[in-house]
């Protein structure tokens, strides 16, 4: 059987159970797989957390580097969030060059990252104009069981909660010290399935969804990134109902990051 | 979105809720739209939206390439959007970016979510949006183009898809951010909706709003929406009651 | 009917109206398209001007930077021209890098600008060996209806003959100001259809072209560029008569993009 | 080996033959292999050996891609090592470079030499090794990682692959380097070994060796060789008398 | 030509009418062509034109890479020409720039101008134009190199290509300009001439002439092109009459 | 007769002649083809050889420019090696970015030259850690006829052994002079041939076989290099014979370019 029919006749079972209110793998409409931070995953990063959800397993490693701060942010240090969607992590990517996918993953997380201002990054600045801390996010999906964007940005957040500034190693300061995360945003990702939007998705929800919508707030009420993804389209009051669902497990979700960073 | 260690943030609201530009909270800068701007692509609009200009081609129905991108079942939609060096105060590299990347990405996603692909299985619908100057909104600009460009090309969609920014910016909600709204604003939100199902076809946000701030914006835009889809169809009537095309002009 | 019997039906009818000295649009051997030159037409760039040839449409974009000399040059600025066959102007252009014919354009206008010292790149100098102006001409076809190479070269003069340069925005003066055109060279291209010499092609003259050159000239009598393109070959006659020819139409492009200017 | 110019050198060996990590010369660093390591893959593997930690996943017999790379008579092995950007002390760019590439292709004849691609005419097997973290003989746990993916995948095989580097380091040859002896030793020698047939499909050699310490270093390896090739079998082992998937820990 | 602001402008002709390396306005640099040069290629030649060193080959009619060039009615002709990293002053960085294209473009559209591509359908004739050492005209050089190689490999065609850069230096029109004079001079014209029909295929020009000395310039390089069409016989026939491959020498 | 039917007959040919200790070409199975080396072929070139080992051509170029020296290596020079398995040479390149085999070649004798200490760049350090010379070394096949390691390393030796530091183009010192070669590493390469084992083998010989590996030994008894290649296998003992061989050869080799650098 190809894996076209496979994938076709999936889908329908898929839509068929959410008409129903379920889902292949028992959860509720608004129920996420299980989800496990391990931080420090990597000695090499200067931070790193190895995330799952259910299936899905993306590792972030942070490095910090001194370099030039941007002409028009002479005060500040420089994020810069990279996301490798690489072929060892599903069937359906190709070696080459970043695609679209991939570029959508590390854009969503690093807007969640900057908006929420996560970390300070007044607080990276060594010499204004000459010398700042450049911060690269680089994140690495392993297992892709669908909802990367969720994994992926929780995995970022858990290793910049998790890392040290190599002041020492780069001769900048007398020692290395904790890199301050201020804020703690959390992305939450649905998918329409009929009339039916449910939280997580797998893989085969995804590619039987009829729109994707990523929304992700942080911890003092605040909306700090939305992405719509996919084919499909979204009411404005499913908007608004997706909002509350997001603020919800955000909790739950930042809970998780910050137990990983204590 | 509030660069951060940026100086010299301008007074975005006046106490009397004027803006920066001197339009209100919920007023659209001008657009002008002109279906058929090109010759040679199957279809295409140029679109004038504030300091905004923005070309728009379509051609497809056609041969898909890569030729591994055909499917068997429904037409591909393929978007590339596109800067121009000298459309922002700072030269542009040229050259696709990630930023253009995504932009293509959802746009072209938004397309697919109207137009009737599965009547042209095994072929492309190829939409190219070139931002020619640039001032906050090219997306939306972009995509207002391109759907007047689909639409010119013959291409059988749903509906026409109009395109907005709401967000904040000096506190308030407001539609149709420009650049300074862009840069010194706290929300940036670009939407794009179907107006005859009310639904949302492309939405995404940078910024801070509250939950309440966002459902105002999320009506604000849909007002706007609604207001840009008027004189979308005015340029549609335009092209096809005049015989010559039209001349783009500064 | 596939596009390439419709390519060789109309070449057949091209070659075939050209014996006769005629062409599919009525025009003769000798006479360019309407021409029209918009300046200014983008006010984020330095300089701009929007050049239509018939339903040939280019536009060019100046925007000037400080920069390093090259180590060669150190009294000079630098000047780099770009052309972009974006495939939005035409069916036959693929999205990617920039392909051979998108080079050749931008070549030859570079060359005829840099030949007849266009702008008198020494006074881009600011400090010798360290800073000069780089000049970026990008070239944007819309609409390629054949002839990309004059419409090109007259929209790049006409935006440089508009430019101004941004000292002030750049800290380098106390104001900006024009940026002084010194000669005007003027690109004028032919195609062979059988026997005989065309000026100003359109698409469809260009593949039934045996045979493509261009001359730029200038007004001081100068042949400052030539290049023969497609497959085909011109005798040194045909040459020497096309320069003739060039000399006549170069005082008429001249005049245009100078009205453009004022 | 022994960078032009490099200072503080350590000692590599003490005068009791101890290595700088407390290993006799003979002596493997810790090595713990998890087959299965992956849910996705066709056949995966997780690699812990020492301070290195490498993934391998296996996909195929597939489709190949691009089309021309397709053989008539027999599979193609397409291999791709690759280090995470924060698996080394100074972050490395993400992108193919020359050493990645030059690991892929003698990682890929390795393989060739010892799987049945004949049984799969027209398809591929790709082969994927990420160095998450990295501290010498990333190759070689990568070989041994992929090695056991294939035979997770089920790949028809004439044997395991083990793997390892034998070297000179203060003045010893000795097994299975570590950061500081592959930085500041004489010679890294990375060798996979065919235990039935007691060939190598894998050798490369930098440095500097006389051919009677070449002797002892081959023979080094291949012992060391021969206990890899045990742990590689208990992973497998234990991979199928466990039902659920193991999970990767630190 | 006449680089901006460059200093140190040699005197490039005497008063007696002498070039800067001896030759008189009308005089060819001394050329050496080995037809044959290549054991592997199935055409190839070697020329040493003053200081340049061209070597060119030329494989097919052979199958289309990549296939969607293909065409139905005639072979494609690739051109690529590209200069060694040492041929210059400077290192040149590996890889293709647009100088290289460029005339890679012009000198594939010469040859499509006298090849008997119909003649071949669905196939190509791949053409690699390589400059080892370069001193101005090494686009000539390679024209001739690739002209010599395709006879060389059988490929038929209606005359062979001679080619030579015409020129203004020293306020003199000159043939075959050397690298001052390409470097210091007033303008740089190359041209290839069809010997059989007296017609140019290939005719580039940059500086500054009038239109009188454009006119003495043609006919030198007519003249000239006239005395190397000589030459490119003599070494094809050189090529037929002796048995093994002459070797390539300095 | 399609290319692969008549390698499979010469493959099968090739493999039964090795059965009886013959060579297609008629060499002995420990015997190379004809070497020559020209130094100075190329004259732009700091230092060059054109090397045919049979009818295999490699071209080395060597360069030399100040640039700057590596962080961790401030007092040595920089040495870089490229190849080009330009399609000019063979039927089975194609034209693009380098190859895993062009990768392959130039790694393996950047590898000899570096490990043998064939020049020593920290005589090539101007002013540690701010200026050194950096020596590009460029690998240019001409022709194919196999066992391309061979003989680029020995184009790239001669070419070494012949080169000029341009001091005195670059002002950094009053004269140029000549590098000086400290070792001479010579690379050689042998093919399993079925049970045999043959020296400097041909294309044919390259496609038959089943397994390369090239060793690397220099004038003072040491091994510097190693490199298996293609699909197949070598026994310890195998590979401990080749050493043996590859010292004999190697003295040989060294001869040929020493003899070029006098």
């Amino acid at each position: 059987m190809s894996d076209e029919v496979t994938a076709e006749i999936l889908t329908t079972h898929v839509l068929e159970l959410a008409a129903h209110g379920k889902r292949l793998d028992g959860r509720g409409t608004d129920e996420y797989r299980k989800i496990s931070v391990e931080p420090g995953f990597v000695s090499t990063a200067d931070g790193s957390a190895l995330v799952r959800i259910g299936d899905t397993a993306v590792l972030a490693g942070i490095k910090l580097e001194p370099g030039k701060p941007f002409p028009d942010t002479p005060n500040a240090g420089v994020l810069t969030t990279n996301a490798e969607l690489i072929p060892l992590s599903s069937p359906i990517f190709e070696p080459g060059p970043p695609q679209p996918g991939a570029i959508e993953v590390s854009r969503v997380v690093d807007r969640s990252i900057r908006a929420a201002e996560t970390i300070d990054l007044t607080r990276l600045c060594v010499t204004p104009g000459e010398k700042s801390w450049i911060c690269y996010v680089d994140l690495h999906v392993l297992d892709h069981g669908g909802n990367l964007i969720d994994a992926a940005q929780l995995a970022a957040l858990g290793a910049l909660a998790h890392a040290t500034v190599p002041a020492k190693r780069f001769g900048i300061a007398e020692a290395d010290y904790r890199l301050e995360v201020v804020h703690y945003p959390a992305e939450c990702t649905f998918v329409r399935l009929g009339e039916a939007i449910v939280v997580d998705p797998t893989f085969d929800e995804e590619r039987a969804a009829q729109g994707r919508l990523t929304i992700a707030t942080d911890e003092i009420g605040r909306i700090v990134a939305m992405q719509k993804g996919l084919v499909g389209a979204f009411s404005p009051d499913d908007v608004k109902a997706m909002v509350e669902r997001a603020f919800r497990h955000g909790e739950k979700l930042r809970a998780i990051a910050k137990g990983a960073a204590a | 979105m509030g660069s951060v260690g940026a100086k010299d943030v301008p007074v975005l609201l006046s106490p009397e809720g004027i803006r920066i530009d001197g339009r209100r909270v919920n007023e659209l800068r001008p657009i002008k739209i002109t279906a058929g701007a090109l010759k040679h692509a199957d279809g295409s609009a140029f679109v004038q939206w504030g300091l905004n200009k923005v070309m728009a081609a379509v051609y497809g129905p056609r041969e898909v390439h890569p030729r591994h991108l055909q499917q068997n079942t429904k037409a591909v939609i393929q978007c590339k959007y596109n800067m121009a060096a000298f459309s922002v105060d700072e030269r542009k590299r040229p050259g696709l970016d990630r930023r253009s990347q995504e932009i293509s990405k959802v746009v072209a996603e938004a397309f697919e979510s109207v137009v009737f692909a599965e009547e042209f299985p095994r072929t492309s619908i190829d939409v190219y949006i070139e931002v020619l100057q640039a001032n906050a909104g090219t997306r939306c600009a972009g995509l207002v183009a391109a759907s007047v460009a689909l639409a010119d090309a013959g291409i059988p969609m749903a509906d026409l898809l109009p395109a907005v920014a709401v967000g904040k910016a000096g506190g308030a909600i407001i539609v149709d951010l420009n650049k300074e709204e862009d840069n010194f604003g706290e929300a940036d939100l670009p939407m794009a909706l179907v107006p005859q199902s009310g639904r949302l076809v492309l939405l995404q946000m940078e910024g801070h709003m509250t939950r309440e701030e966002l459902a105002t914006a999320l009506d604000l835009g849909v007002q706007g929406c609604r207001g840009i889809y008027e004189i979308m169809q005015q340029a549609l009537r335009d092209r096809y009651s005049v015989a010559p095309v039209p001349e783009v002009t500064a």
